[in-house]
């Protein structure tokens, strides 16, 4: 359960029962076939796998250096990378007979994700949501309730993701026995960093095969945003021990040097939060300290264990890109290739915006495409709104 | 040293430990609370410190946490606390309740040093269970502080091996749930406690959502004492305006130690 | 250029020369091997083709009678069958030296998929939009803009899809040379419903091959929604000579029997409308009636003619259902299978509910899955929003 | 009978025939307007008929056709306002203008039927071309009537074709685009026009976008005529109070005359 000195289970004594049955389970479907054969086939019938890679070449010219390839994770049903881990935790809940599915969710795509899994699977479904993030998200709300799910408002904290955190941690310890927890990233304690990147990892699975047969090798760095990391982990995976290089862009909101930002890796400290060792934001007494992104799906204060310790082992390079940058590099996307991306997605671009010129033609750079932007469009509508009418 | 490892403790029947947090509703208070419930006859004090993120919580303590922390309240100022109500004369012994992350961001090595300072017996950490608390373990034997292990209804084969290493005592969390004022508790807790006794070397001690005198007296009789948190944090916060007023933190005070007397007669 | 009597090429003298360039150019790629071959490579690694084809085996429980299965059209890139046929004629567009593209929308899709396209395929683009849709749809149009194109309000009648379309002809006409107008859908002056059922005849290719991949034999009813036709007319029209029963859904707004309600073949009359003789929902003047529809996209006062040709002939049979009919039957698709269809699609899967119980569980009912619901949010909250909150 | 295909147009030189809708304002008064417009000295009228979605025409006219339909205006109409029309005198030669769907809708026979009664000389569909009018220029042949071909700078390798079939005269689209004021004309316009009326059997007549006196010249110069619409309609759309008003009408319609009159002059 640990990635060098990162993850490990801190969790209260209540819950070490459910987390050495989810260890159990998930070790018994880990390599078996029957479950492979299942979750194969909701990916591909139900969610449209294997997602398209996409030849950016007007993006490329435009910014005049790699060659620049999209991985389309917003092609997915729910159109983000989310699905891919709910459909196999749901799956996995599933099998280990239980009758309730809980997740918390920020702005509202795992929630969602999580709803259409419980609906597909025939599961009830409570999403823990922040009362503050239900304000700001009140269509994806209505989409899960849509979907049959119950979204529960939570009041403690800031009222955000963080706190939805909490208070799905707490009606899982009072309710461990028929209920599963699909926690959405590669964060909590362990066995979840190592399944949900195990689940995400189709993502550079599917890349490389397709990288090999659209231009037979394996592309010069692969860029992806990271929040708690998830897309990140998925793409970057498979890749671990090939020769490329590998670069996960945080959310650096106003900038850095601000107190307004979420780059976990550039400006926190190792801690424990949510059951897992790792870089947290967190104050000198060790409090969290509520991060700030644009991106509701970049605004966490920690961070995935396995993306510290490829951080601090030198195997993986973390950046971090401003509001800002990120929104330039969206309108990119949309304007040179149609494709309007997820904020967070934007991040990723940002990087690519800033350096593909630094490569050359025949160096291919891959992007981990992580959602679609249209949950986005009433913030970039606020933010650009002056600009486009 | 360890007044939880001497006999007085060990020996002790129907044991009532409190649970108060450190800085709430304010610093000087808090050590003023501790002092009250010497003086109405409690075993042992837990001493909470405030963090952001209580997950094994209920709302009560949150709330409680950040009024603390509002107050000025960290796991250092309830070190700082703690020295000064050993000065103040606090005699009880004291165990520090705190989650992992106020702890990994002082320092193991600082913060045992700190409890020494305030001749704090243990330490409690809900979220490092016994498979993360290695390091920890070992500093702690070395400095002569209880690691206080927890053990819930749903440990079954985790029992034996965490009971095994039971310093001061076992804290059998009586509920599935995090902490707060419950109203039923199942007879498969009894029986587990029953079972839990036999092997244990220490006391054990029934936590999480006990607030009546009934329930007190309930799992005195079947373990060997009770914690009270919520219930009693709560009658606390309800009272943090005379708390902090010249006047009436006398009679604030006063309310306190009856509230914790009704419990335990 | 025509389907029994219906089709044909009412148009202005002036842009009779237009349409013969286009219709030349047309016959020049329709068996071009290298046209086949980029718009595959479009189709499938920017938009994502072949879309699944999913069991909706709990729906199927539900309804208790035919196996449902769904052609998922709305994991299209942009969320909806349109992009297949924009991607095509934006393709055909560049190789006949257009340098602008024009476009008509109503609920925006159709404006969003052919500025998608214009950005992918770096041309400039015009949607033109009535001034109350562009007021309804405010961040459809925040999107063709953040796309680059430019949107154009129509003030003229009623302001609507039908306006915008006489406007976007007009255009074209005083535009030609530079111009290509990408209509979209079946509708219009020939060659385009000819053109557009070709292009969208890849639904119905691919899902005759997923149904003989997956079960071996062919559905025995298709179901699609009809508003201009392009989603139906596209998976019918590979099945015309095989012995499955067809059935396109109409919109019957508040009900046929009120004026409220967009059902052209089920209460209109044959008549000429943009170009093409057809069904229309049309005065005794010969004035055409705006319909009706709780959905935008099939709210339009005529239909395909091949759609009038082969209701005529008898091949494909025609029903209309409600808007609350409708809506019942999107909520079940959320709940039962976790996916929120557009509230177009609903009014197939509506005739779904009504009748699936009508066949055995060895007959296979397949569901054109036109368009994602995404878009239709704020529609459905105002409409459920009191049952759902 | 029919008075466009009669030697007194097919004769005459730089011919002038304005536009105007039936029902525009209202069925009395473009009764009277065309009444009024021959009185001017034109040589034909083109009696237009409103329609819901006039896509070949401009805004001003669309908008002409919206205020006529609310004046009960219609294709019926517009054949029984001719009519009367002809009762009180009007003796020019009537095209009548429309779009293919009012025509559809009441029937190919009975608008033929309908112009024979009201004396009107011929028919000009825009959205009609040549490819779709078999049936009814065989209707048209039979009863006498002319029907009105476009051709457009665009039409090239069609013209010949188009021009064989010519009757009464040929309208050119002076523009590539929809009807409406211009204000310049392409030189190929010229050298286009000539080209035509080499092939033309009928007079050539210019049309689309003319509204000035100076353009009317211009095109006099180089076809057989012109025809002028959106100028004359928005004239009269202008003086529309004045036209429903007792009082006003007469100093309105005289208005009307001066405004033709000096398109002519």
């Amino acid at each position: 359960g640990r990635f060098g000195p990162f993850g490990g289970k801190y969790v209260p004594e209540t819950l070490m029962f459910a987390l050495e049955e989810l260890e159990k389970a998930y070790e018994s479907i880990r390599h078996d076939e029957e479950f492979a054969r299942q979750l194969h086939k909701e990916l591909k019938e139900y969610s449209g796998r294997p997602t398209a890679l996409t030849h950016a070449e007007r993006l490329s010219d435009h910014y005049g250096g790699a060659t620049i390839y999209l991985k389309r994770e917003d092609l997915n049903h729910t159109g983000a990378h989310k699905i891919n881990n709910a459909l196999a935790q749901g799956l996995l809940a599933k099998k280990m007979g239980k009758t309730q599915i809980i997740a918390e969710t920020g702005a509202g795509q795992h929630g969602v994700a999580s709803a259409t899994v419980a609906a597909r699977f025939g599961m009830s479904c409570k999403v823990f949501m922040g009362a503050e993030d239900i304000r700001r998200q009140e269509l994806n709300v209505f989409r899960m309730r849509l979907l049959g799910a119950e979204v529960i408002e939570v009041h403690s904290g800031g009222k955000t993701l963080k706190d939805a955190t909490n208070e799905a941690i707490r009606h899982w310890v009072a309710n461990v026995h028929d209920t599963f927890y699909l926690i959405g990233s590669v964060v909590g304690p362990h066995p979840y960093p190592m399944m949900v990147r195990d689940f995400q990892s189709i993502i550079g699975e599917e890349s490389k095969k397709q990288m090999n047969e659209r231009i037979g090798k394996l592309p010069d760095e692969i860029v992806a945003c990271v929040g708690g990391g998830s897309n990140a982990m998925g793409m970057f995976y498979p890749f671990i021990n090939d020769d490329v290089k590998l670069t996960g862009i945080e959310a650096a909101g106003k900038g850095t040097e601000t107190p307004e930002h979420a780059a976990t890796l550039t400006k926190g400290r190792k801690g424990v939060l949510h059951g897992s060792l790792s870089y947290l934001l967190q104050d000198e007494d060790g409090n969290i300290i509520e991060p700030y992104s644009i991106s509701a799906g970049l605004d966490y204060p920690g961070i995935g264990p396995e993306h510290a310790h490829l951080r601090d082992i030198g195997r993986v390079k973390y950046e971090a890109v401003t509001d800002d940058e990120a929104m330039a590099a969206l309108q990119d996307l949309c304007q040179f290739e149609g494709i309007l991306p997820a904020i967070e997605t934007a991040h990723a671009l940002a990087y690519v915006k800033q350096n593909a010129q630094r490569m050359s033609k025949d160096q291919v750079l891959l992007v981990c495409l992580s959602g679609r932007g249209d949950k986005d469009v009433h913030t970039i509508q606020q933010v650009l709104g002056g600009d486009n009418q | 040293m360890n007044k939880l490892t001497e006999e007085r403790f060990q020996k002790k029947e129907n044991r009532f430990v409190p649970y108060i947090m450190s800085c709430h509703p304010t610093y000087e208070a808090s050590i003023e609370i501790a002092l009250t419930l010497q003086e109405a006859g409690v075993d042992a004090i837990e001493w909470g410190v405030p963090f952001s993120d209580p997950l094994a919580d209920g709302p009560v303590i949150q709330q409680a946490g950040d009024r603390a922390r509002k107050a000025g309240g960290s796991l250092r100022k309830a070190l700082e606390g703690m020295k000064e109500a050993r000065q103040q004369g606090l005699q009880a012994p004291v165990v520090l309740f705190t989650y992992v992350n106020p702890v990994l961001s002082v320092g193991f090595e600082k913060v045992i040093e700190g409890m020494k300072e305030a001749e704090i017996d243990g330490i409690l950490i809900p979220d490092l269970p016994f498979e993360e608390s290695e390091e920890l373990r070992k500093l702690c034997n070395e400095a002569g502080i209880s690691l206080i292990s927890l053990i819930a209804p749903s440990s079954s084969h985790r029992m034996e091996k965490i009971s095994r290493l039971g310093d001061g005592f076992l804290y059998y969390v009586t509920s599935l749930g995090v902490t707060g004022t419950r109203q039923s508790f199942s007879d498969q807790i009894s029986h587990s406690i029953n079972e839990l006794k036999k092997t244990a070397t220490v006391p054990v001690l029934a936590g999480f959502g006990i607030s009546t005198r009934d329930q007190v007296r309930h799992f005195q009789s079947i373990a060997d004492g009770v914690i009270v948190g919520s219930a009693l944090v709560r009658f606390i916060g309800e009272r943090e305006q005379a708390l902090l007023s010249e006047n009436e933190s006398k009679e604030a005070l006063k309310e306190i130690k009856e509230f914790v007397q009704e419990l335990i007669s």
